[in-house]
């Protein structure tokens, strides 16, 4: 019973399949599985807007929308409907046909990632040698599109704006597979199948989760501050500053289009946000052994679910960095920490198994963290600020 | 340690976050069409024309002098005057507005017309729902649409109101004790003409607008 | 010679081409990424999945967005580059056909289809990551060390070269 | 035509767009990447050999390309950081009115 509930909608899909020629079966199923992915993560994306108004609204004293649908349930259908009946205004020197293939690349490059995520057990689109590498490499298009949409948009606050995504995103894009690196190490593998399959196994009841393990906890924060950044969410938000750019590269875009950036932006989070799961949160794998009879795919929007509430924390805590802030953190901590974890982690693979690597491994991490965050804190004094281009 | 600070703010909006679940008193928001705040005596948005009495075309204290006009700094005020005189609250003949308009899109709500206008005639009111659907016709304010009672005015700004009506009245008592001198002297001056020549008194002229106040 | 073969070459080369023909240099650089991810489906067509994904991840997301960076930061503002003169197109055009031309008389010539390949492999060889991984480490462990060292001194030496002195930037 | 020959004439194909592009073009940025362009080319010739080779298991065409593309990588920054501060020397990019060995 438990078997065929967790397994209920593979067995729907070949059900399905049975009735088609057996010819374009392979085509189908492709198909399906795609329709269904696009389908879902666009309900989430709905789902977690409105959340994140409300979450938003609750941390600030506020009640957030109340008013289309119960608890404002519906908010999400009338921001859609709204954002298709807009007047699509392209800007007059704008470079058209880039102008409008921007948001499509945008959306299509963050829906690509989805190839590799294992939702479920046995419920993946295609289980690549490569899995992570191209995840990262799928990743790597959202920064074209962005530089796409600011430049052609003719418009300095959307250059300015895409110049800072992009610089951000790719100082970003290092700690962020250096810190993934490490599950890599100890997986031996790029598959991210092959990845939750190391995790979902059970010591007792407790899971084997490589966020138990001190590289792991390292390397998921890290992670997760990386994505956070990579993804343009608050506190790393300079992009689209709203207080000094305005909304940055997509500031020319109007009505379904804007709304197009709007789905990108969230479809990669949840993309990266997925990624984190597989890596460190054990995908689809129960947090403890006597609950696994629950479907595999309800821990992983569970998971997912729970990161994007830690995202909308996050983003209603912490104020916007400022351009040299994040800079230094990128190459300052990010970036020897990941290596110091990747150590850690190299250390944990050489040492024998038993109690001795943990607190061997833990110190390899913590310690240099001490060390790091003493120095900066000491490094930063006050002085006045000198320009080096604008004099 | 590095981070701790990120810790404490993390804690502070999740307490604010369940806060605002468990007391009522932490969430300030109104429905704003259902309910509405008090409104502040001070509060000010765009202006308005006041009318004494109950028929607003024959109160209205305007006598279209134009100096708001001029004054206004971004010119959104357009007065016409008649050619004709009609007699005002204390019975001067005066000249009147036969148009009023006022652009409330390029208002910017200075209040420098209500501190020109020497009658008393425009003061700001507080109202704010303006929104229209209708973006030139709809926040071009003609006279009628300007026209407002003074008990509108007493209502929602009352001491200064007060102090208005207080100031003018008292202009009026002067106004009407000159006039009532001026006519008890033409009275005299009647009835010793009359004394002098025939009996029948001319009855002084009356101020034709209604008095309110 | 299959049909996603052909499909896939022939937008590489339209996509190449038109990196290297049209006239707004940020038009070449997208037209070039293009060229570029046709590139990697070639190579994923050839089975190599980990040289595919490395292509996109370094030409699609690192190359392209470095050049397409130089080019903001090299033009003021975004005119069309110069055409090059007549005479000169005639002569680089004729070298380059030259040059197609040679080769592939080359590739058309008995010398290489006699020299008998082995038959065509149906399924693409392996080349999985710990494949990879492992040659990585044992047979070209040397030239995976030398390329970590000129990557460390290209990335240094790139930063001071682009940095300039601080004396003259003020 | 067998399969190797195809690619082997897609990428003599690419070589030659990519030298045209490097001998025509005058903007420096736009020949960096014609050589790049020819890099590529190379490239696939290693994988379509690979693939279609003797002995595709010791995957020597596919370790060439790997280290290419880092080679290549790094090339790109180096180049396009030469062309800034050449660029911050003679305020332009245009490769005929670079031609001044004056400081």
């Amino acid at each position: 019973m438990t078997q065929t509930l967790d397994q209920i909608f593979v067995l729907a899909k070949h059900w399905l399949l049975g009735f088609l020629p057996a010819a374009i079966q392979p085509f189908c199923s492709a198909l399906l599985s795609v329709v269904a992915i696009i389908l879902v993560f666009a309900t989430l994306f709905a789902i977690t807007t409105w959340l994140e108004r409300k979450g938003l609204g609750r941390m600030q004293n506020r009640l957030g929308p109340n008013r289309v649908g119960p608890c404002g349930l519906l908010q999400p259908l009338a921001d859609g409907i709204k954002s298709l009946t807009k007047e699509d205004i392209v800007p007059a020197a704008a470079d058209h046909a880039v102008h409008f293939m921007a948001p499509v690349l945008l959306v299509a490059a963050s829906f690509l990632g989805y190839a590799v995520l294992p939702i479920g057990r046995n419920m993946v689109l295609t289980n690549l040698n490569a899995g992570v590498l191209y995840f990262f490499a799928v990743g790597s298009l959202m920064e074209l599109a962005v530089f796409m949409a600011g430049w052609s948009s003719r418009s300095k606050y959307s250059l300015l704006g895409a110049m800072r995504a992009i610089a951000q995103m790719i100082s970003y894009e290092v700690p962020l597979v250096l810190a993934s690196i490490v599950v890599i190490l100890h997986t031996g593998s790029l598959s991210t199948v092959a990845i939750v399959d190391r995790q979902a196994v059970y010591t007792g009841i407790w899971p084997h989760w490589f966020v138990f393990t001190p590289w792991g906890l390292a390397g998921f924060v890290l992670f997760m501050v990386a994505a956070t950044a990579e993804s343009n969410r608050s506190p790393f938000d300079l992009p689209e500053g709203e207080s000094e750019i305005i909304a940055g590269y997509y500031i020319e875009y109007s009505g379904f289009k804007f709304a197009l950036f709007f789905l990108g932006e969230y479809i990669g989070m949840f993309a990266t946000s997925a990624m984190a799961i597989t890596l460190f949160l054990g995908g689809w794998a129960a947090p403890f052994s006597f609950l696994t009879w629950v479907p595999s795919y309800l821990w992983f929007f569970a998971k997912l679910l729970a990161i994007i509430s830690a995202f909308i924390w996050v983003r209603g805590t912490l104020p916007r960095l400022r351009m040299d802030q994040l800079m230094n953190l990128a190459w300052q901590f990010m970036l020897p920490m990941t290596l110091i974890n990747l150590l850690a982690a190299g250390v944990w693979q050489f040492m024998p198994a038993g109690v001795a690597r943990w607190p061997v491994c833990a110190a390899i991490v913590a310690v240099p963290f001490l060390l790091l965050a003493r120095g900066l804190k000491q490094k930063r004094k006050f002085q006045l600020r000198t320009y080096r281009f604008s004099q | 340690m590095l981070g701790d600070g990120i810790l404490k703010g993390l804690a502070e909006t999740a307490r604010n976050f369940f806060g605002s679940y468990v007391s009522r008193d932490r969430l300030t928001t109104i429905q704003y069409p259902e309910q509405r705040d008090p409104q502040i005596e001070a509060a000010r948005s765009f202006p308005f024309l006041v009318f004494d009495g109950a028929d607003w075309q024959q109160g209205l204290r305007c006598v279209s002098c134009q100096i708001c006009e001029k004054e206004c700094p971004p010119k959104c005020i357009f007065i016409e005057k008649s050619k004709d005189k009609k007699p005002d609250a204390v019975g001067k003949p005066q000249f009147y507005p036969v148009r009023f308009d006022i652009d409330i899109s390029v208002c910017m709500s200075c209040q420098i017309c209500v501190e020109v206008c020497p009658f008393d005639a425009i003061k700001m009111d507080v109202d704010y729902d303006l929104s229209t659907d209708d973006r030139f016709g709809g926040l071009l304010l003609d006279r009628q649409r300007l026209a407002k009672s003074n008990e509108h005015y007493n209502k929602i700004h009352p001491t200064e109101a007060a102090a208005v009506d207080a100031a003018l009245a008292e202009e009026r008592a002067k106004a009407k004790a000159a006039a009532e001198a001026k006519a008890s002297a033409a009275a005299k001056a009647a009835t010793e003409a009359k004394a002098a020549a025939v009996a029948n008194p001319a009855p002084a002229p009356q101020p034709a607008a209604g008095e309110s106040q | 010679m299959t049909a996603s073969f052909t499909i896939l070459a022939a937008i590489t080369v339209a996509g190449m081409a038109a990196a290297m023909g049209l006239r707004n240099a940020v038009h070449c650089v997208l037209a070039l990424t293009v060229g570029f991810a046709g590139i990697a489906a070639l190579y994923l067509q050839l089975g190599a999945q980990f040289v595919g994904f490395t292509q996109v991840l370094v030409y699609v997301g690192a190359v392209a967005i470095l050049a397409v960076f130089a080019i903001m930061m090299t033009q003021s503002r975004p005119s069309a580059t110069p055409a090059p003169r007549a005479p000169l197109w005639a002569a680089g055009g004729a070298v380059a056909a030259a040059v197609f031309a040679v080769l592939a008389w080359a590739i058309h010539s008995n010398a290489l289809s006699v020299q008998a390949l082995p038959p065509q492999p149906e399924a693409a060889p392996s080349a999985t990551v710990q494949q990879i991984g492992d040659a990585l480490m044992h047979r070209f462990v040397l030239p995976l060390e030398i390329v970590g060292l000129l990557l460390t001194a290209a990335l240094i030496g790139a930063v001071v070269i682009a940095m300039g002195r601080r004396e003259e930037m003020k | 035509m067998n399969p190797l020959q195809g690619y082997l004439l897609l990428s003599a194909l690419l070589f030659s767009i990519g030298l045209a592009g490097a001998l025509l073009r005058r903007n420096a940025i736009l020949v960096l990447i014609g050589i790049e362009l020819m890099l590529n080319a190379a490239n696939l010739n290693f994988i379509a050999f690979w693939r279609y080779g003797p002995v595709p298991a010791a995957l020597t065409g596919i370790m060439f390309t790997i280290f290419s593309i880092a080679v290549a990588a790094a090339e790109a920054a180096v180049g396009l950081a030469i062309i800034l501060a050449a660029y911050r020397h003679s305020r332009t990019t245009d490769l005929d009115r670079m031609d001044s060995l004056k400081g």
